[in-house]
């Protein structure tokens, strides 16, 4: 069964990263000034000595770091993230609440990104030297180059206040009851301008990258052999191009794909998007600990996990892969 | 001059050169241009672009002069961009020369620990990294640097990789040169044209990461940067679009000209992928 | 430089609060019926307000939980779950008569031991309330109704210290023996309020359902409150005006929005309900060490502020420029100082008399949004320009904590609530008992005069209301001349609503004392 | 024979600005008779193939018709529409080219790639194709074809691949086959094989073949008529014996006398043979693991290597890829470490040697490399790059500079060059600096790894001719690793044949040529092209392929 020990090796490896990136984490984020308990009494707007010391207590914070971080991995392998105090919920709980809407919302980008970006490259890779296929590039740079935010503040100037075509913020419309499609329809009309925000760089990235591996593409011996056989041009683009091309992007997709999830933060706060990134940063600036820590290693996890999908997928996609050991 | 030449050839990346050396004149100007301190107030608030005499920018929410402020946030941003690339290679560059060059555990571990950088989402990463150091140019620069370093490893690491065995390395090691003088004399220069391709486009992303943080208010609040700029005006963006968009196409046309210069220099360092065989 | 400090566009604001500052008085009959949205930010961490003080939890969940009393804009009290009330003229015994017929949101009676067990609770979880409670030597329930507490000495301001914020109503039949902390009731909180707990979306919308066996009989008229979330101030202006939001609490509407969102069509603007917090910000200046330790150096800093431009172009010129260390809502308040003019000459003067240096002073801004960022980048001007040598540090909300908690700033940005009182909120600061690193709300600065000491610890006791107002007169010469700390702003708390929207505000501490008389016209 | 199948007349293709020259062809004209295989001979930028290209509309970007006409049929291709042209290829002119390794596309099953040709012309049904694919590939004599039509191009050999390439290139039974040097990138046996092939199909279905090649001896083994090519302008055409018999031109001469076609070597001198070197036992197994549930995978590279080598000797290596030659050589020179045995160098063993002992001896030992593009630091001045081993080796740089210049002089370069960069010089130019690096550190042996490999046929015998001078001249050995027979005959004193790892036979280069022992042996001799119409000597069996 070489699959089977293939993906137990990663599985093992995958662990032993999760763990150190735990450790590191936690070391990080209690290398950071003020504590929950400060931030807390700080917004109490009153503060003494015992209040500090109950919330050091339940926090855990009267701990030497070493039996913290002992207790939390502890906690940790026994899939327990602990308790935000804070948020006065299970830090599992929490995440799992705000996880499907980053899900959905990169979810979304990517799949608006990869699929208008590799069309968008398709075509410039086609029309190299022409007018068409430098008003793409243009533009795929245009995108490259905007600061997201700002595209992002746009959209909503735009598209909300100005036109009044979209939802301007949020998830779904609050207090309309829609059940089922309808509220399906909602989200996904809420989606719309976050998605595409957020898809536009990873587009841009997408666009450019097709164009160029298409181009070192085409240069090479078996699209002569396919045009010497008198194939017709558009399905040597497709079949034996564009489908060799898109290998370097699997692996560019699925090292992003992980890495949007945790940098939509921006995104999520334009928006008001109630996703993981925008819950990252209140965990930070409130220094909650045990949120923060489990939030990065959802971050991480899913990074980890889409980096094998996109193993999985580079292995159906090149039949080469399945002899060299990877 | 070979490689002047086939720079020039790419309209774009000239383009973008032109751009960039005007970016670079105003940040060297802004001292002469601008010699008091960009924070100074010193007109109305919010006045439109040229609605004043000598306020051709307008001015923000505190009657602080835009131009100013966009002459002395060019250096900032440019500066950040620059060492921040610099430290990200000084990084990445022996990292992934190590790693290729020596290949096996060396190899190993050090891609392992390259990889958990990667695993930790770049821009929560840096978020982290600027509040726990708490924001200033240092931890800014620190911040990008620490999240834009994996790539040029894997980079500088493939180049190796392949270069290692080339005919010339084998030569070298045949007459008992050093690892160090094979890494440095004979491998480190062959990989420097994509490296210099990527680290044009990192000094853009740099840029954008850093304006990203300051609309967080993640900034320096004692420098006056592009990004410090937006994330300034973006409450304001209806009652003065100008304080917004000003800036903001200043990043737009800074970022596209690094990012045309990159592929110029892409295109002049290997003429093999520009043209057809 | 040439600064002008006024501006046509704020003008009209200015011109049009005349018009808006008193409290709406309602003009015609309540109707019933009707959904309010309303801006929160930032999302609140829980809605368990005896637990969770902080001023988002404390606007939603004012709602839910209730005090024994409210208070006017005059800071008078007014009947809430007590129906009476009654104050011994030693001032050592205070009986209150509460409200028949309360019942907590699922169903219990609530009773006068659910009193005694919320003081007793809030004096175990809540300092502010541990310091108010510092005076009460016992709380009795002699029935069900009634509930008496004794003081070991007169303490006037006490009658201040029963609103929601500062000792809500617990349930004891949930709480009583639990572990507060992880009581299963924290996410679903029941309290005794005009609105119940329905749904929260974390990150999106906390829903609030009217409570339909309110003890007033008609009340609550709105039907539902939805609380959106919306991290960014742009887009949660974008939402008022597209029409999803109504309104629009201090502080969900950046300074620089106010006179854009308050002058569309149908747009109303209050600064009432501010009456009760009264939120004062002030410069904290390291008396200890450094420059500041020099009060000349402090007064060269008050001099050298130029407050009115700050009030005008960053607070649209709402609030009011203090002339001491009292804010004027405050009846203690001395009218007759007067207010540090805005002079650099004479700021310059006090430095070169001091023999400042240049020895960098570093100013700590308060993280508190764009408004706060702006206004250091002012003082920082201000500073400069005198030849101040300032260096900005900047940090998150729990840095700036830490830092101001360990005494480890020079020159610091923060607002401090006056409670109604100066003993509550204002003898806390200049204080010396009250020095003591680990609190960024007490004596902070160091500041250290027994004079001023036995003034406040006189005038709280003091039940005689003229004998009171010459010692507090007394202090504000004092600290007036001592400048402790550099006294900004007495901020305006602007909430920005629909002008349909009627009675919303009928409070001192307004929309945290929820929204039981608020109606819409349809 | 009636009207020609193609007649390309006063063709002209103009080359892109800033090329070498204004033209890749020049006025050329020829024809091809149906049934008939003309070869195209010229060295590399000769222009050779650009004329096939040109029929074909294949042309690279920059490459333009500046005058003429090609008729095929009498119709002129070189004016036809892009879908006209489509029509053509495939269906009536089908063609194959030299890397068998990237001419398929490395995504797509065989079979698929064999159908695609039905399909871009639109015959037959799917069903249809697939059967005829499976039919090609018999015909192709593809071992197993069943499991070939499922296979990946990468799980196929070389010359598997480019019998893949002719069966596709034959699927709609063109009248015209052009091949392009397609047997250059393959071993010299399976060059025989898919020669034979070439030759066999051409004459069962009567089609017409344009052959381009470089090489003479594949002129000899396969044209009817043959046309030589220089610099873009045709110096010699005409019939293939009369050409190889007797060349008009001088540079037709110069070619065909560079090609080692006399396959027999010299008697040599058997000098004084004091042994330099010795290997005993050498054996090397490359295994793959990937990590802790990885399954090994095992190469045997090295299994049982035992010869000697005297000084002044030349001994040649000789084996087709994969039979450990190169491992070999960079065990010797200390590139490659050998999972067991000895090689000991002046009686000493190296492999126990470590530190500054095992660098003095290790410098002794210097190597010829294959690739004269690959083989110099593009960033590092020729002088430089000569000097840099004897300044590694504490050798002043002033001396090691005034060194280089001499050793230039030695190679027969210009001492200028050393200021120079390597892309200045041509291929052989490099080699002959690759060669002067070889000599800085004054070696007792130089192993030459195919080192004439990339070069064109004039080059090589210059470079031959070079090395056998400075081993004279410096008292070297020579290790001469190569997959060329002609080659090693022209150099080598003895013969080590190996497969697949073993020496197979191992002894003097004339005997080994005139009566080989081993079956393998025989095998690589008979493959040699063109070997037959020169060497009466030896038995006329290439028909046994």
């Amino acid at each position: 069964m070489p699959y089977l020990s293939l993906i137990l090796g990663r599985v093992g490896k995958a662990v032993i990263v999760l763990l150190a990136i735990l450790v590191f984490n936690f070391f990080l984020i209690h290398a950071a000034p003020g504590d929950p308990a400060a931030v807390m009494a700080g917004e109490a707007g009153a503060t003494d000595e015992q209040f500090l010391e109950d919330l050091r207590e339940r926090f855990g914070l009267d701990q030497p770091l070493p039996v913290q971080l002992w207790r939390y991995m502890g906690g940790v392998l026994t899939l327990d993230f602990g308790y935000s105090y804070r948020q006065q919920m299970p830090v599992l709980d929490l995440i799992l609440e705000r996880l499907p809407a980053t899900l959905m919302l990169t979810g979304a980008a990517f799949f608006i990104s990869l699929s208008l970006g590799i069309l968008a490259g398709t075509l410039a890779a086609m029309r190299v030297k022409r007018p068409s296929g430098s008003l793409i590039m243009g533009l795929s740079l245009l995108f490259y180059a905007t600061p997201l935010y700002w595209v992002a503040m746009m959209a909503v100037l735009v598209f909300s206040v100005v036109l009044d075509w979209l939802p301007a913020y949020g998830y779904a419309t609050v207090g309309a009851g829609y059940t089922g499609l309808a509220h399906a329809g909602d989200v996904a009309l809420h989606l719309i301008l976050p998605a595409v925000t957020l898809g536009l760089f990873f587009m841009a990235v997408y666009t450019r990258m097709t164009r160029t591996s298409m181009l070192s593409v085409s240069q090479q011996d078996f699209v002569k052999t396919a045009r010497a056989k008198g194939l017709a041009p558009g399905v040597i683009q497709r079949r034996h191009i564009l489908r060799n091309a898109l290998l370097p992007i699997i692996t560019l997709a699925g090292l992003q794909a992980g890495q949007m999830v945790g940098g939509a933060v921006l995104t999520e706060t334009v928006f008001a998007w109630p996703g993981i990134g925008r819950l990252m940063y209140e965990a930070l600036m409130q220094r909650d600990y045990n949120l923060l820590l489990g939030i990065f290693f959802f971050c991480a996890l899913l990074v980890i996990l889409f980096n094998m999908l996109t193993d999985v997928i580079y292995r159906l996609a090149d039949p080469r892969i399945k002899q060299s050991a990877a | 001059m070979n490689f002047f030449k086939r720079f020039a050839q790419n309209r774009g990346a000239l383009i973008g050169l032109i751009i960039l050396a005007l970016v670079v004149l105003l940040a060297l100007l802004a001292p002469f241009l601008y010699p008091d301190s960009p924070w100074r107030m010193v007109q109305r608030p919010f006045l439109a672009p040229g609605e004043v005499a000598g306020f051709p920018l307008g001015t923000d929410t505190m009657g602080r002069d835009v131009a100013a402020g966009l002459a002395h946030g060019a250096w900032v941003s440019l500066l950040i961009g620059l060492i921040s690339t610099v430290v990200a290679l000084s990084i990445g560059v022996p990292l992934g020369a190590l790693a290729g060059y020596f290949g096996g555990k060396i190899d190993d571990a050090l891609m392992r620990f390259t990889e958990f950088f990667q695993t930790i989402p770049n821009f929560a990463l840096a978020i982290v990294l600027v509040a726990i150091m708490e924001p200033s140019t240092v931890s800014i620069v620190l911040a990008i640097a620490i999240v834009s370093w994996p790539p040029v490893a894997r980079l500088v690491r493939g180049e190796f990789l392949s270069i290692k065995h080339r005919e010339y390395v084998e030569a070298a090691r045949l007459v008992g040169q050093t690892h160090r003088d094979i890494i440095i004399k004979q491998i480190l220069p062959n990989t420097l044209s994509p490296v210099i391709v990527l680290a044009s486009l990192m000094v853009a992303t740099a840029i954008l990461l850093e304006s990203s943080l300051s609309f967080l208010g993640l900034g320096d609040p004692d420098t006056m940067s592009w990004g410090y700029m937006i994330g300034a005006a973006r409450t304001v963006m209806r009652q003065a679009w100008w304080l917004s968009v000003i800036p903001g196409v200043a990043i737009l046309l800074t970022v596209l000209a690094l990012n045309l210069v990159g592929e110029g220099l892409d295109d002049a360092l290997n003429p093999q992928l520009a043209r057809a065989r | 430089m040439t600064l002008l400090s006024s501006v046509p566009g704020r003008l009209s604001v200015a011109a049009l609060l005349v018009t808006l500052t008193a409290p709406v008085l309602a003009q015609s009959t309540p109707q019933a019926g009707g959904v309010a949205n309303v801006a929160i930010q930032p999302e609140p961490p829980g809605l368990m307000l005896p637990l969770v003080q902080n001023a988002p939890t404390q606007r939603v969940a004012g709602n839910i939980f209730e005090g024994l009393l409210r208070y006017d804009a005059d800071l008078e009290p007014m009947p809430q779950l007590a129906e009476s009330w009654k104050i011994s003229d030693d001032g050592l015994t205070y009986t209150f008569t509460l409200h028949d017929d309360v019942t907590w949101h699922d169903g219990e009676p609530f009773s006068a031991e659910d009193v005694v067990f919320s003081v007793d609770f809030m004096r175990e979880t809540n300092p502010r309330t541990r310091a108010v409670l510092a005076h009460v030597d016992s709380v009795t329930a002699p029935d069900d109704s009634t509930v008496v507490f004794t003081l070991e000495t007169p303490f006037p301001a006490f009658i201040q210290a029963f609103e929601v914020g500062t000792l809500p109503m617990v349930p004891k039949h949930l709480y009583e023996g639990t572990d507060y902390y992880n009581n299963p009731a924290n996410r679903h909180p029941i309290g005794t309020g005009p609105f119940e707990f329905a749904k929260w979306d974390r990150g999106s919308v906390i829903e609030l359902d009217k409570n339909p066996d309110y003890y007033e009989a008609g009340k609550p008229y709105l039907d539902k409150i939805y609380w959106h979330v919306i991290p960014d101030a742009a887009s949660r202006a974008a939402a008022y005006e597209n029409g999803t939001l109504d309104i629009m609490p201090a502080g969900s509407v950046e300074n620089f929005d106010l006179p854009r969102l308050s002058e569309m069509e149908g747009s109303c603007l209050t600064e009432a309900g501010n009456e009760y917090f009264n939120p004062f910000a002030m410069l904290w200046l390291n008396n200890r060490e450094g420059p500041t330790a020099d009060k000349r150096f402090r007064q060269a800093v008050m001099y050298a502020l130029d407050r009115d431009f700050a009030k005008n172009v960053l607070w649209n010129g709402l609030g009011n420029v203090p002339n001491g260390p009292f804010t004027a809502s405050l009846p203690a308040h001395d009218d007759s100082l007067t207010p540090y003019p805005y002079d650099p000459d004479r700021a310059e003067a006090l430095l070169d008399e001091m023999g400042y240096d240049g020895e960098p002073v570093r100013l700590l801004p308060l993280p508190y949004g764009e408004t706060w960022t702006r206004w250091s980048e002012a003082v920082r001007q201000n500073l400069e320009d005198v030849g101040i040598n300032i260096e900005t540090e900047s940090s998150d909300v729990a840095g700036w904590n830490q830092k101001i908690s360990d005494w480890d700033y020079d020159i610091a940005f923060t607002y401090l609530f006056q409670y109604g009182d100066p003993s509550l909120g204002i003898a806390r600061t200049y204080d010396s008992d009250n020095i003591a690193k680990g609190s960024p709300w007490n004596n902070v600065e160091g500041y250290e005069n027994p004079k001023v000491d036995q003034l406040f610890a006189d005038a709280a006791v003091e039940n005689d209301v003229d004998k009171r107002q010459a010692m507090y007169a007394e202090v504000q010469q004092i600290l007036h001349e001592d400048v402790p700390l550099a006294w900004i702003m007495e901020l305006a708390q602007p909430t920005v609503y629909r002008c349909n929207v009627h009675d919303l505000i009928t409070t001192s501490i307004g929309l945290n004392d929820g929204f039981k008389n608020a109606w819409i016209e349809h | 024979m009636s009207e020609p199948l193609l007649r390309i007349e006063r063709l002209a293709l103009s080359l892109p600005q800033g090329a070498d020259r204004l033209y890749a062809v020049d006025n050329v004209s020829y024809t091809l008779n149906p049934g008939e295989i003309l070869c195209v001979v010229g060295e590399s930028g000769s222009g050779k193939s650009m004329t096939a290209n040109a029929v074909m509309g294949l042309l690279p970007q920059g490459v333009d018709v500046a005058q003429g006409r090609a008729l095929f049929h009498g119709q002129d291709v070189l004016t036809l529409s892009e879908i006209e042209h489509r029509e053509l290829r495939g269906r009536r002119i089908g063609m194959i080219f030299q890397e068998p390794m990237t001419a398929l596309n490395p995504l797509m099953r065989v079979g698929e790639q064999i159908a695609e040709v039905f399909e871009a012309h639109g015959l037959l049904t799917p069903k249809a194709r697939r059967e005829r694919a499976l039919e090609l590939l018999e015909e192709v004599r593809l071992p197993d074809p069943q499991s070939a039509l499922r296979a990946y191009p990468f799980e196929l050999s070389g010359g598997q691949r480019q019998r893949v390439m002719i069966a596709m290139a034959l699927a709609l039974e063109p009248e015209l086959l052009i091949a392009d040097e397609p047997t250059t990138a393959l071993d010299v046996t399976t060059q025989a094989q898919i020669l034979h092939l070439v030759k066999d199909l051409q004459t069962r279905r009567g089609m017409a073949v344009m052959f381009i090649t470089h090489d003479f001896g594949v002129v000899a083994e396969i044209a009817d008529r043959v046309c030589v090519m220089r610099m873009g302008k045709i110096v010699e055409m005409g019939q293939a014996r009369e050409v190889l018999e007797q060349p008009q031109h001088d540079y037709t001469r110069a070619l065909i006398e560079a090609i080692p076609g006399d396959a027999v070597p010299p008697a040599r001198a058997a000098g004084d043979i004091k042994p330099l070197l010795s290997v005993t036992q050498l054996d090397k197994v490359y295994r793959s693991s990937g990590g802790w549930f990885q399954p090994k995978r095992e190469v045997v590279a090295l299994d049982g290597i035992e010869f000697a080598l005297g000084r002044g000797e030349t001994l040649g290596i000789v084996g087709e890829s994969g039979s450990g030659k190169s491992t070999l050589g960079r065990c010797i020179v200390g590139l490659n470490t050998p999972d067991r045995g000895e090689i000991r160098l002046n009686d000493v063993d190296l492999r126990a040697l470590t530190g500054n002992e095992l660098r003095e001896h290790r410098q002794r030992i210097q190597m010829v490399f294959q690739d004269p593009y690959a083989s110099l630091n593009p960033r590092i001045k020729v002088g430089m790059a000569i000097a840099q081993g004897p300044i590694a080796n504490g050798v002043p740089k002033a001396k090691a500079m005034a060194q280089a210049r001499e050793l230039l002089d030695t190679v027969g370069l210009d001492a200028s060059a050393a200021e120079r960069f390597p892309h200045e010089f041509s291929g052989g130019q490099r080699q002959r600096i690759g060669i002067a690096r070889a000599l800085a550190l004054d070696p007792q042996l130089i192993v030459a790894d195919e080192a004439v490999s990339a070069l064109d046929v004039s080059i090589q015998a210059q470079v031959l001719a070079l090395l056998d001078r400075l081993k004279r001249e410096f008292e070297l050995s020579l290790l001469f690793i190569t997959h060329d027979l002609r080659v090693a005959a022209q150099i080598c004193d003895r013969l080590i044949v190996m497969q697949k790892g073993r020496i197979v036979e191992h002894g003097n280069a004339r005997q080994i040529f005139l009566s080989p022992q081993h079956a393998y042996t025989r095998e690589l001799l008979e493959a040699i092209p063109g070997r037959q119409n020169h060497d009466e000597a030896a038995p006329a069996t290439a028909e046994a392929v």
